[in-house]
């Protein structure tokens, strides 16, 4: 017996798999975006189920914040490149897959060249903007797109754009969504988010991606799962059997202006003008804030004016992405506003010396 | 008819609960009903999209509500 | 903010959570008994989420053809204790909790002082002998039990011997399934299992232990749940509020007379009259086999007055785990058979020398 | 009245289905249908033991079964 089938033969005798399937799954070229509280479980099972080619994509790194969820990632990597770290783990648990570390952001520019080597994408990302732009390049470029996303106790896991047959394909984000306003959403720093929900929702990203994979199943094409980790009940709601939606180009990302929190005291030694502003709700403001005015997130349309003169602005929240959001609806509505995010957010200032 | 509307996600701390009773006409449609919650939850148009699904199902603008129908409102998630 | 706060910060950050659900969590003691497709997940999830002691229960070690779903080994610790694997991958994931290895086999014997030192037991294990000891053990000892179970595409999650007040407890184990002839229940290894299923069903343990812990969401009590991972449709059924077994004392449990590999090949050089019965399905032995007489554990029954004289006997399968069954059901039936059970199957049986 | 029964785990082996359909008279018991399912599936008796539930609640043997009841049978499962 050889070790490869030794390996996997437990999922060999699987009724409906067989050895073409484990072939199916070895020929797979399957890339993951955004290696966080999704991508981590989802990348472990795709690992260990011996998908023959595994890109992670992720340019952040690994902070103690994302320890509670990211369950690849130990204290000692905290600075380290997740998509580097992520390559490196999977690379012990499986030798014998080829694993792909992405470390660059996935923009407007680079994406249908980073998803071009891959069959079918995994969004295991944590922000509106990726979200969009990986739905639509794999519209663009014809790939499936295995959905997942979590907030406090509830996710959301869906498979976009599977091929129907004569030239139509199944529904995608957009269909759903078709547009949002990301500042109007709390994401996990705000809300929070129990760390098993993030287990959960990424297995079932990787088994979605298993089943499309190997042919087997009844994938969630068209459709849409909603699971409550409070009440464990789960709910399949039916969109329908093909796409109404007419994506024809993507949208170009927004480059953000940022600033560390060590350059930022740095600066705030010599140069008196520039102005704090704290994006949080006020109840974080109450608890702890480092200064500045207070603008939350959900209320900058009213204080847009603001922001068109004046000294250079820098915005801050928890971590630093509500101060991203918040920056790149200023820079959308005033191109020449002076104002950067704060990476980190005041996690990182607190930290920093 | 009273028609129960479930909420998701946000929709949960827009609403305050994760469930809301309008009171509607017979021919009331999917537009009328959102019309009356965005009017009673202004919060929940700056999302500029939800979905929304009756009995589990997509529903269009157009769509007739009939009593008993479950309908949810689903907003979008963006952690990871 | 100090590190602790840091950590655990987006989950401290959920309604109903807060700085009094992280103390709890830190104050917890769990004890996962068994290490494998199901304890490997839900181990990950609890040290990330900061359980204060966590033991792992497990006296089996790590074989290539648990790798494609028991995510926490490598093919580098083949042949070492998963307790001791286990903990020491959780201990760099999370240095911050205390981990207890236990690598003895939990019997009737030793189950009591096992889960004397916890709260909470987690049943992530792989036999009915084992789930029935650890039931009667936590009703035994008023503590509640998160069970998991997964076959093929399909899991079980449920939370047993919950205290409702007033000296009543919700059902368990015994209240589904009163007894179960094993030999009748195909496992994993005959029917396979798809990996993201013992992820799913994983995670939902260790969220149960979580909400258990932190006193929040609508436990699985009273209750299971049965996930379904080919169409993701699950559902709950109602069992009823209080349980009406009435589990006095522990079952004995059974040593079962097992001999390796290699011993087995050495004893053949030098005893013709061993003899060997395989107790797999026919196309199994179809397929490859290693000669000896052929009984499918699922006729034993019929074929029992052949082990009650004669020569040594050695039962084998493809794990070893039919073959466990195999020997302790003639055990039961007759206690002075000649029977051993081959440790690891045909699997080790090729690649031993 | 027709009665649909749902198939979990072992038992959709066992009904080579995961759902049949048994004729039943109006005033039939769980156990007149475990009965029924036990002399056509030998299998299911030597089991020992499997929970049915009626309309996902937990049903005892002298429970009656309904029109448009939908009945599971779930086995015991060990794998971990």
């Amino acid at each position: 017996m050889n070790e490869d089938l030794q390996r996997y033969n437990c999922q060999i005798a699987l009724p409906g798999f067989g050895n073409e399937a484990q072939q199916l799954i070895g020929q797979a070229r399957v890339l993951i975006v955004g290696a966080g509280g999704l991508g981590c479980p989802a990348a472990q099972y795709l690992a260990s189920t011996g998908i023959g080619t595994l890109g992670i994509a992720d340019y952040d790194s690994v902070s103690i914040s994302n320890l509670h969820r990211q369950i690849l990632y130990t204290p000692a990597d905290e600075g380290k490149n997740k998509a580097e770290v992520a390559c490196a783990k999977l690379a012990q648990q499986n030798p014998g897959i080829k694993l792909v570390p992405h470390a660059q952001k996935v923009t407007s520019d680079n994406v249908m060249d980073v998803i071009a080597g891959y069959d079918i994408v995994l969004d295991g990302t944590d922000n509106f903007e990726t979200r969009y732009l990986l739905n639509d390049a794999c519209v663009l470029s014809g790939k499936p797109l295995v959905y997942g996303a979590i907030y406090q106790f509830e996710g959301q896991v869906a498979v976009w754009n599977v091929d129907k047959g004569k030239g139509t394909n199944s529904p995608n984000y957009r269909d759903l969504f078709p547009d949002v306003d990301a500042t109007q959403i709390p994401n996990c720093t705000e809300g929070g988010v129990i760390p098993t929900l993030a287990g959960i929702i990424g297995c079932m990203q990787a088994n979605e991606a298993i089943k499309y994979i190997t042919k087997t199943g009844d994938l969630l094409a068209g459709k849409v799962l909603i699971f409550d980790a409070q009440s464990m009940q789960s709910r399949i709601f039916k969109i329908g059997p093909v796409t109404k939606t007419h994506i024809r180009r993507l949208k170009t990302t927004i480059a953000i202006p940022t600033i560390n929190a060590t350059d930022l005291k740095e600066r705030m030694l010599h140069d008196d003008t520039l102005e704090l502003i704290d994006v949080r709700t006020l109840q974080e403001r109450d608890a702890f804030d480092i200064g500045g005015t207070h603008i939350p997130l959900d209320e900058l349309e009213e204080y847009l004016a603001y922001f068109a003169s004046g000294n250079t602005k820098v915005l801050y929240c928890s971590s630093g992405k509500r101060s991203d959001e918040a920056v790149k609806l200023i820079m959308k509505r005033i191109p020449e506003a002076d104002v950067f995010s704060l990476e980190g957010g005041i996690v990182d200032w607190s930290l920093s010396h | 008819m009273k028609i129960n509307v479930l909420a998701f996600g946000v929709a949960k701390e827009i609403f305050g609960s994760s469930e809301v009773s309008l009171e509607m006409t017979n021919d009331a449609t999917i537009s009328n009903l959102q019309y009356l919650l965005e009017q009673q939850y202004p919060r929940l148009k700056q999302l500029s999209s939800y979905m929304i699904a009756v009995n589990n199902e997509y529903a269009l603008p157009g769509d007739t509500i009939h009593e008993r129908d479950e309908v949810a409102i689903i907003p979008p998630v963006s952690g990871g």
